[in-house]
């Protein structure tokens, strides 16, 4: 790991994203900042769950019935998410389905190893699902590396990064023991444990450092309404 | 070829309507009532006899007028035309041989005669034959001659202007003398008529011809000279 | 007799119209105009022509009270007199169109004198 | 004219049991489909669990004004619908609101939330959303028309606009339904409802991964939730409409029910065997095959 | 008085006079060439007004103191004393144009000018035959000296061709002149009328033939013809004017003159040739470039015309002076007023003419004199159109109503082209002075002409164009222009108030909506025009108010006359405001040319209906009997068509709306559209249905309207231009009233004028809205903008307002319309149209949906971030359509109920049932406030709680999207907007094409080809054109020895 945080990009921001100068249609000239002014650069917050706790309790017994899975593999266990759908496994059941935008999804399923590169998609799909919301983390490759532990560009630890919930390893886990994992975190939702979100949001500045570490173009506001 | 080939069908067109034309000619047996008027009244009413000038000068006279006008407008256009064109004084002569003594002398001579048989034709219009056209082609014919003879003449166009222009205006004048004292415009009745087929007779008949000779040979010398000298200049 | 006078006169005219259509040079053109104009004017003449009788002078060969029997009629002879003289007229000023075209185009050919055109 | 205030919770009352059988019918006829292909299907209160969830969410965002409206109109115009068109035939409690307008009203109703969503849509600046809007506007444009002949049909059939007296006329036994007076009017609207139904295989303005999910990309929790109420309701009250106009209408929740359930198997049935078309293409399929049948079902009745 | 042969004698003493002078004094010289000219001008006049005011008899002059048969004598009348005022006058003014070449060749050139004027009124005076042959020669070899006054080289050839012909043509004229008076045994035109032996044909007839062909040569009879263009095009313009104006006046005269001898048997030949000319010279000058040129084959064209009238002359009987006079004196002012105005114009293609818009002044000439040419009110030449349209009606000739007709629109056709250059092009560099002497000349004649139609109208039967109040309101504001533009729109809207307040007692409830919209709706719009009324604005308020004008004659119209006349002011009115768009030429010009076809439309319409001149009320086309009626009705349903740009008569709109300026728009579209439904509305409310070989036209009109939904609807969804979506929207929705008419049932009418009331409101509105937009970003190219919901949210909201009320969405008033609209096709058995415009209908949704969305939603561009909302007054007046909408939404019965009282005068059957709010029909019902209250109870309550479910949301900004975990990089990428409905585009494949553009494209090509292929005829060599002029001689000799014993 490296000693000091540097937070600046070290690789040059793409020319789109610099500060242009701008005419307008009346020969106003003006600067566009993108980062500032296309991106929303508010911080995340901590939000609770209701005063009252029977409510909340529904709230997160509902949330745990109706799991949305956010469609996106981000490695090589995705493979083993598909069988999920089928007649054999018929995840359906469980009130789990598959959301292709993260705004309607509120789980994320990091299936296998996460590359950097993919880890910055990774970060921005997740910071763009709201709150309540639940990652897994699949396969050994996102406990501590795996088999690619000493890869120069994959990241070892997931929850260094993100909260991660529920973990399933195995390299790769059967699907079977991905339905498992699942309702693992049903209980967890339902104990009124699933607040990964608002840890994110708590620990927003030790996640986003991290994030920066091993992100060197870093090239978007810090968190991705 | 083509255009030999349609030049003659369109001739050959007009042709035909010619041949109609000709073909259904009747000539007049009589004198038709206009002709007749002119037969039974010339003599009477304007004194002149000569029909064809009591006709040209009194009659219609407006078409005369008219006639001498185009002249005028002619000279003045072919001035007009020919003067961008026209050099300095004496640039000409190049080239041509100065004339001989005999041809010299030999015009020198004609000239007055051509003059004045050019104004007995026009002062005789209203008695015999001629007029103040012929009069004034003939006038003009002198001109013609000292051209001729040499080529690199050189006429006072003033004095030819001065001519030309008071003898229209004098002919306007007596055109409005007309109207004033006479029967109408041209009316040649404001003088006396005179005795029958005398010199001095038919009103202004003579008179008319007489500025109308003037003119008309003042006009033909404008242009013969504007032609020459823009011809001496090549 | 009449009939040839104008026979010759509109075939003067008509010689002339072919000879105008036909001949590229505008010197020629001219001239073919007057061969035409002189044909009109001997039509003009012919049809005052009568058959057996002279010219309109008063003299002493006619008597003014035998005037209407003895002469032709006066008028076309005052016509043509007209047309002659306006026809001089058209043609001094063709003539010196004529040289005016010459001295800028340095041609008589009336086909290259078409830049105005459509 | 005096209104009966009594309407009012007769009008919620005609919303709530059609809102709840939408959600059921919708997990009903999903979980069929599921046993098609044998598997066990979501749960059959599986809907009502995401409404929860969906309003339960602590986070949201908003792009504008626009974004709000969007799901408020799609809602008013399902809402609205469901309450312009009378439910039960001869029962005055649930006539609802029909006394405002007559068929021409719904019809145009139907715009409404369309417009709406288009419109929240487009307010979230996300391309996908705005293909899919096209999409959308494009292939309901074309899948109107056939509906837009039947209804006239069949108004030209019994001379009337109003849907209490349509349903009137089709009194007395499966004879004398639209169904078998005026056939071509019915394969008409119906080749329409499989149009307007978002299934299979006119649901790539939908198309999930491609341009996911179209004009609600955007859209999440409680937005999401309105959306999906109205996906409850919107459906069935256009098939109350065809229910009136071609089936003979309903006399009691009884047959109302059955007869809503039959019809949304029409479209979850041809779902299931036809693959997806493509936009242009499902355009072409119902200017070549429904409106002719449309157009003869005018020009015959 | 003066004897009238003091103008030949001045002439002659001038230019005799001048002679006199010495050669350098040029200045006196041509002081006492403008003396004559004025005094034989003065003398004309006097002569003129003796026998206009005092009433004087024509006189006989006698010249040589003999009776007429005899000696020559001269006629002065009514018609001659206006000629000669004319010939006098343009050789006058054109003397003062000419001054700087006169001056330049000296006294010589000046006796020419004179002896061609004098020559020119010697040959209206002269009553012999061979007197008018020698002053003919005068004028041809004045002609010859005149040519050479120009700068141009290439003059010279061009007087040789002229004379070469006009050797021929005298020739002609001498054998012609000498053989009649072998016949007639005299050469006064009078005595030869009286005389049997010449009418009687054989060889006389020949002669006479010949020297009609020979005169009639002297008016440029096309094709022989090529002679007098060069002339046209290489004189000086002063000379040009004479040779046009003057020159071709004197020779119509003394066609005129002379026919009478032939009799009636060579009147058809006559029209024969004018017609041919008229319409073969106009069609050719299509293709023309240079303006001098362009000039002559207008001239030419015109004369024919007026030569066709002189054949006509026994049809017209005693109102034939006014109609050829009507028509001489327009082409002679104008044409005169146009060659001197083309000597203030350096170059000689039609931009060059943008030189003028330095002087407004000199364009308000130009206008006129383009108008008078068009034959549009109030000039001379429209009073005569109609006169002469009516009497060849009358007389069962449709076929030279025709002729004329397409002639005079291929004449409109160019004029307008040029006229619209001119205006538009850029000026040209380099300011040169414009003398103030020619200038005045110019305005003077500009002044004259309408003076002249001042006279014409007095003398009109028919009413006087000039006399109308809103006229002359409207023309006072030409008078206003140097004011400055806000002091002249609040003027514009106090007139248009106060116009609608005094003539609100005596409206009809049908003239009353329209009225309503006309003046009142007007006035809104002009609230708009405060944004943009910096300066001046010279040019709008005349043009805006003439529109106006046109249309407040058009709805309070009486009878036929008042009707046209308005229907073609409010045509240049509305030409004039949308020419001054930046792009707009073509599309003023096509929209011109349509509109003037229409009204000529009209025009044959109404002449057929009129049967006898008689001055027709409008109420008289009930009475119009069977076998015209269904033709009357088709000719004036074609013209109202083009008005609201029906199917196939489409294609001028969309450009001509989307390029006019932002708060014309409107003005065209929400207003001028109406005109033609008001002609429709009348049309079938007093004819009723008709039909033509058994063909319903009612059923045609319903096809019609479907067809332009459909096809506005369609076009529109494909454009990714802003104004021209609404434009070609605007054509769908006109198509829907129309179809609504063409219904003719109670509730179609209704409905009609439902969509009178809605479009206008919604149009106008939408198209302020987007020329506000429009006018902050600078682009009309909607895939240009985007995201503008925050920064305008004002005019987003009345355009969201505008598209729900427009679509017919429930609950605002555009559905009150569809409502009307269903419930009356329901009463028609025309079913299949019915299917058609069904197909329009939710075609609507597309184009509406992409206009908001791509202008205000979406993605925010970068150059866009700093704009502010649009201007005050141009919000103003949406907010307060949108009040209206949502007002009219609620209670349609303010406006409808009346109307539907005063169609029930019509169409018994089908009323509307207004039972407290309640609207009921034979089928439906509708009860606006309660779906208004029930909507918005649901809405509001459902916004309320989203609003509070959301209470804590987060606003994001426009890149905050979802984008398969990337992130878009610019707005214009991101943006989802160009070629929006492609999927929809190729669904419907060939259905898109614009097949009408192309049809007209093709036909304007084919002419344009045409008229360029067929000009080649005109070689340019002299030779050629004798041959030509011989040719035209042999054809119509054997054509007329054909025709005749």
């Amino acid at each position: 790991m490296q000693q000091d945080d540097v937070v600046e990009p070290r690789v040059p921001v793409k020319d789109e994203l610099k500060k242009r100068t701008v005419k307008g249609p009346d020969g106003f000239e003006f600067e566009v900042d993108p980062i500032h002014d296309y991106y929303c650069d508010a911080r995340p917050e901590v939000r609770p769950g209701s005063y009252l706790k029977i409510v909340e309790d529904l709230f997160n017994w509902a949330r745990s019935e109706s799991l949305w899975i956010l469609g996106f593999g981000t490695g090589c266990g995705a493979i083993e998410m598909r069988p999920l759908m089928t007649p054999r496994f018929d995840a359906y059941r469980y009130g789990i389905q598959w959301r292709p935008t993260p705004r309607q999804a509120n789980l994320f399923v990091i299936s296998g190893y996460l590359s950097v590169k993919t880890l910055k998609r990774v970060i921005r799909s997740y910071e763009q699902m709201q709150n309540p919301k639940y990652v897994v983390g699949l396969g050994s490759c996102t406990v501590n590396g795996g088999m690619y532990w000493d890869s120069y560009n994959t990241i070892k630890k997931l929850d260094e990064y993100l909260p991660v919930d529920v973990y399933v390893t195995g390299c790769m886990p059967r699907p079977e023991a991905l339905l498992a994992g699942f309702e693992e975190l049903k209980r967890i939702i339902r104990a009124g444990k699933g607040e990964g979100a608002n840890l994110y949001a708590k620990n927003f500045d030790w996640y986003k450092a991290n994030q920066k570490r091993v992100i060197h173009d870093w090239d978007m506001p810090d968190y991705n309404w | 070829m083509v255009r030999h080939l349609a030049a003659g069908l369109l001739t050959i067109g007009l042709a035909l309507a010619f041949a109609a034309l000709v073909l259904g000619y009747q000539p007049d047996a009589e004198l038709n009532r206009t002709a007749l008027y002119y037969a039974e009244n010339t003599a009477k009413d304007l004194g002149s006899q000569n029909i064809v000038t009591a006709i040209v000068v009194t009659y219609r006279g407006l078409d005369t007028l008219g006639e001498v006008t185009v002249l005028f407008l002619a000279a003045a256009i072919v001035g007009l035309i020919l003067a961008p064109g026209r050099g300095a004084e004496g640039a000409g002569r190049r080239g041509a041989p100065p004339p001989g003594e005999l041809l010299t002398t030999g015009s020198r001579m004609l000239t007055p005669l051509i003059l004045i048989t050019g104004i007995y034709v026009f002062v005789n219009g209203h008695l015999t034959p001629g007029g103040g056209f012929q009069g004034g082609a003939i006038l003009a014919s002198a001109a013609l001659l000292v051209l001729l003879a040499d080529p690199g003449h050189r006429f006072a166009h003033r004095t030819i202007e001065t001519i030309e222009g008071v003898s229209g205006v004098a002919y306007v004048a007596v055109g409005l003398l007309g109207l004033a004292f006479a029967g109408g415009f041209l009316d040649n009745r404001f003088l006396p008529t005179g005795r029958f087929g005398a010199l001095l007779s038919a009103g202004a008949i003579p008179v008319i011809y007489t500025l109308i000779g003037l003119k008309v040979g003042a006009e033909f010398a404008s242009i013969l000279a504007n032609l020459t000298e823009t011809e001496e200049r090549r | 007799m009449i009939t040839l006078s104008l026979a010759v006169g509109f075939a003067l005219v008509l010689a002339g119209l072919y000879g105008a259509l036909t001949n590229r040079n505008i010197l020629r053109m001219i001239v073919s105009f007057t061969v035409a104009d002189t044909g009109v004017n001997i039509v003009l003449v012919a049809v005052g022509w009568m058959r057996g009788r002279t010219a309109p002078i008063l003299d002493d060969a006619v008597p003014i009270a035998e005037a209407a029997q003895r002469i032709i009629d006066p008028l076309p002879q005052a016509l043509v007199l007209t047309a002659i003289v306006i026809g001089l007229g058209v043609t001094a000023l063709m003539l010196a169109y004529a040289y005016r075209l010459y001295s800028t185009a340095g041609t008589l050919d009336v086909s290259k004198f078409t830049e105005l055109k459509w | 004219m005096t209104f009966e205030w009594i309407k009012i919770p007769q009008s919620l009352l005609t919303l709530f049991i059609v809102l709840n059988y939408g959600l059921l019918l919708t997990a009903l006829v999903q979980k069929i489909a599921a046993r098609a292909g044998r598997r066990h299907g979501i749960p059959i209160w599986q809907n009502y669990v995401d409404l929860l969830k969906n309003y339960g969410l602590r986070t949201n965002i908003t792009h504008g004004v626009m974004y709000y409206l969007g799901p408020v109109f799609r809602l008013s115009g399902g809402v609205g619908l469901l309450l312009f068109v009378p439910t039960i035939y001869g029962s005055e409690m649930f006539s609802n609101l029909s006394f405002a307008g007559d068929l021409i009203l719904a019809l145009y109703f139907i715009f409404f939330g369309t417009l709406g969503m288009a419109l929240g849509a487009g307010e979230s600046g996300h391309p996908h959303a705005a293909i899919g809007v096209s999409r959308g506007l494009s292939q309901v444009t074309a899948a109107e028309l056939p509906l837009a002949l039947a209804v006239f049909s069949v108004a030209l059939q019994y001379h009337t606009l109003s849907v209490t007296d349509i349903v009137a006329a089709q009194q007395g036994g499966v004879a004398h339904w639209t169904l078998v007076t005026n056939p071509l009017a019915v394969v008409a609207g119906m080749f329409s409802f499989l149009g307007s139904m978002m299934r299979s295989p006119f649901d790539v303005v939908l198309a999930p991964q491609e341009i996911p999910i179209g004009p609600p990309t955007e859209y999440h929790s409680s937005y999401l939730a309105l959306m999906q109420t109205n996906r409850a309701i919107f459906p069935v009250a256009k098939m109350v409409i065809y229910m009136n106009l071609f089936f003979g209408g309903a006399s009691s929740w009884a047959e109302f029910c059955l007869k809503i359930f039959l019809i949304y198997m029409v479209s979850a049935l041809v779902g299931v065997v036809f693959p997806r078309f493509r936009v242009e293409q499902s355009i072409r399929w119902f200017l070549t095959w429904a409106v002719p049948v449309g157009v003869a079902a005018i020009l015959l009745v | 008085m003066v004897s009238p042969l003091f103008i030949l004698a001045i002439g002659l003493g001038a230019a005799f006079g001048v002679g006199l002078l010495d050669a350098r004094s040029r200045g006196l010289a041509f002081a006492i060439t403008l003396a004559g000219l004025a005094a034989m001008s003065a003398i004309g006049a006097e002569w003129l007004w003796a026998f206009v005011v005092d009433g004087v008899q024509p006189i006989m002059v006698m010249t040589a103191g003999a009776p007429p048969p005899f000696a020559i004598n001269l006629r002065m009348g009514p018609a001659e004393a206006a000629l000669v005022a004319i010939i006098c006058l343009t050789g006058l003014l054109s003397a003062i144009q000419m001054r700087e070449a006169l001056l330049r060749l000296g006294r010589r050139a000046m006796a020419v000018l004179s002896i061609a004027v004098m020559a020119l009124s010697g040959i209206v005076l002269t009553r012999d035959v061979f007197n008018l042959f020698v002053f003919f020669e005068l004028v041809v070899i004045a002609t010859g000296g005149l040519v050479l006054l120009s700068d141009d080289p290439r003059a010279t050839a061009a007087g040789f061709k002229y004379l070469v012909v006009s050797q021929v043509a005298s020739m002609l004229m001498l054998i012609g002149i000498v053989f009649v008076y072998h016949a007639g045994g005299s050469l006064n035109v009078d005595d030869l009328i009286g005389s049997p032996a010449v009418a009687a044909g054989g060889a006389a007839g020949l002669a006479f033939l010949l020297l009609m062909i020979a005169l009639v040569l002297e008016t440029k009879p096309f094709p022989a013809n090529g002679w007098a263009l060069d002339v046209y095009e290489a004189a000086h313009p002063g000379f040009g004017a004479i040779f046009s104006a003057a020159s071709a006046s004197a020779a119509l005269y003394a066609v005129d003159k002379v026919v009478g001898v032939g009799g009636a048997a060579f009147l058809p030949m006559l029209t024969a040739i004018g017609l041919v000319t008229f319409v073969g010279a106009n069609l050719l000058a299509l293709s023309q470039t240079v303006d001098r040129r362009l000039l002559g084959y207008s001239s030419v064209a015109q004369v024919g015309l007026v030569l066709a009238v002189i054949g006509l002359r026994d049809l017209l009987g005693e109102r034939y002076l006014m109609v050829a006079g009507g028509l001489l004196v327009a082409h002679a002012v104008a044409k005169a007023g146009l060659f001197w105005l083309s000597e203030l114009v350096a170059g000689r293609d039609f931009a060059a003419w943008a030189a003028l818009r330095r002087r407004p002044i000199l364009i308000f000439a130009f206008a006129t004199f383009v108008a008078m040419l068009a034959g549009l009110p109030p000039f001379p030449g429209f009073y005569a159109k109609w006169e002469l349209t009516h009497a060849l009606m009358a007389q069962g000739r449709p076929e030279l109503v025709a002729a004329i007709l397409v002639g005079a629109l291929f004449e409109a056709g160019y004029l307008f082209r040029w006229f619209g250059r001119a205006l538009k092009a850029t000026p040209p560099e380099g300011v040169s002075d414009l003398p103030v002497s020619k200038v005045g000349v110019v305005v003077l004649t500009a002044l004259g002409g309408w003076v002249l139609g001042e006279v014409w109208g007095a003398a009109s039967p028919y009413g006087d164009v000039l006399g109308a109040t809103p006229l002359l309101v409207a023309l006072a504001f030409l008078a206003l222009e140097p004011l400055s533009a806000r002091i002249k729109n609040t003027l514009a809207i106090v007139v248009l108030v106060a116009a609608f307040a005094s003539g609100w007692p005596h409206f009809d409830p049908l003239q009353l909506i329209f009225a309503a919209i006309v003046l009142l709706g007007g006035a809104v719009i002009f609230v708009a025009s405060y944004a943009f009324a910096d300066g001046r604005r010279t040019g709008f308020y005349p043009s805006a108010m003439l529109m106006y004008a046109g249309l407040a004659m058009l709805i309070v119209a009486k009878d036929t006359f008042g009707f046209f006349a308005a229907w073609e002011v409010l045509t240049i009115g509305s030409y004039f405001l949308i020419l001054r768009g930046k792009q707009s030429e073509p599309h003023a010009l096509s929209y011109v040319v349509f509109s003037l076809g229409g009204a000529f439309a009209i025009l044959a319409g109404f002449a057929l209906a009129a049967e006898t001149t008689a001055l027709f009320p409008i109420a008289g086309l009930k009475q119009v009997a069977a076998p015209f009626a269904p033709w009357v009705f088709v000719l004036l349903a074609v013209g109202f068509m083009t008005k609201t740009a029906s199917i196939g008569l489409h294609i001028w709109l969309p450009g001509a709306h989307a390029e006019a300026e932002t708060d014309v728009s409107p003005m065209v579209s929400g207003i001028l559209l109406k005109a033609g439904l008001f002609g429709l509305f009348m049309l079938l409310m007093q004819m009723g249905r008709q039909s033509l070989y058994g063909v319903d036209l009612t059923l045609v009109l319903l096809w019609i309207g479907a067809a332009s939904a459909l096809l506005g609807n369609l076009m529109a969804v494909f454009q990714e231009d802003a104004k021209r979506l609404l434009a070609y929207s605007s054509i769908g929705q006109m198509g829907y009233a129309v179809f609504g008419l063409a219904l003719m049932n109670h509730l179609g009418w209704l409905m009609a004028l439902m969509f009178v009331i809605n479009h206008y409101i919604y149009k106008s509105s939408l198209f302020l809205s987007v020329g506000g937009v429009y006018k902050r970003t600078g682009t009309r190219e909607m895939y240009r903008m985007g995201g503008l919901i925050t920064l305008m949210p004002l005019t987003f909201f009345a355009v969201l307002v505008g598209i729900v009320a427009m679509s017919g969405v429930p609950p605002l008033s555009g559905f009150g319309g569809r409502w009307i609209f269903y419930n009356a096709i329901l009463d028609t058995p025309a079913r299949l149209p019915m299917v058609v415009i069904f197909l329009s209908g939710p075609i609507a949704f597309l184009y509406l949906f992409r206009l908001i969305h791509t202008i205000f939603l979406g993605q925010l561009k970068d150059e866009h971030r700093r704009i502010r909302e649009a201007p005050i007054w141009l919000i103003a007046p949406q907010m307060l359509y949108v009040a209206f909408l949502i007002g009219f939404a609620l209670f349609p019965g303010l406006a409808l109920r009346k109307v539907d009282a005063f169609i029930s005068r019509f169409i018994p059957e089908h009323a509307l049932n207004w039972d407290g709010l309640t609207i009921t029909s034979a089928y439906g019902y509708w009860n606006p406030v309660s779906i208004m209250i029930v909507i918005v109870v649901i809405f509001v309550t459902l916004l309320a709680w989203l609003v509070f479910l959301n209470r804590r949301a987060q606003m994001v900004k426009q890149f905050n999207i979802v984008f398969a975990a990337e992130r878009p990089y610019r707005p214009e990428t991101t943006h989802f907007a160009w070629n929006f409905f492609a999927p929809y585009r190729r669904a419907l494949g060939p259905l898109t094409e614009p097949y009408f553009e192309r049809f007209w494209q093709a036909q304007t090509d084919a002419l344009h080809g045409w008229a360029g292929f067929a000009r080649r005829f005109y070689t340019g060599d002299g030779q050629v054109y004798a041959f030509q002029v011989v040719g035209f001689v042999v054809i119509v000799c054997w054509a007329a020895m054909g025709m005749t014993p």
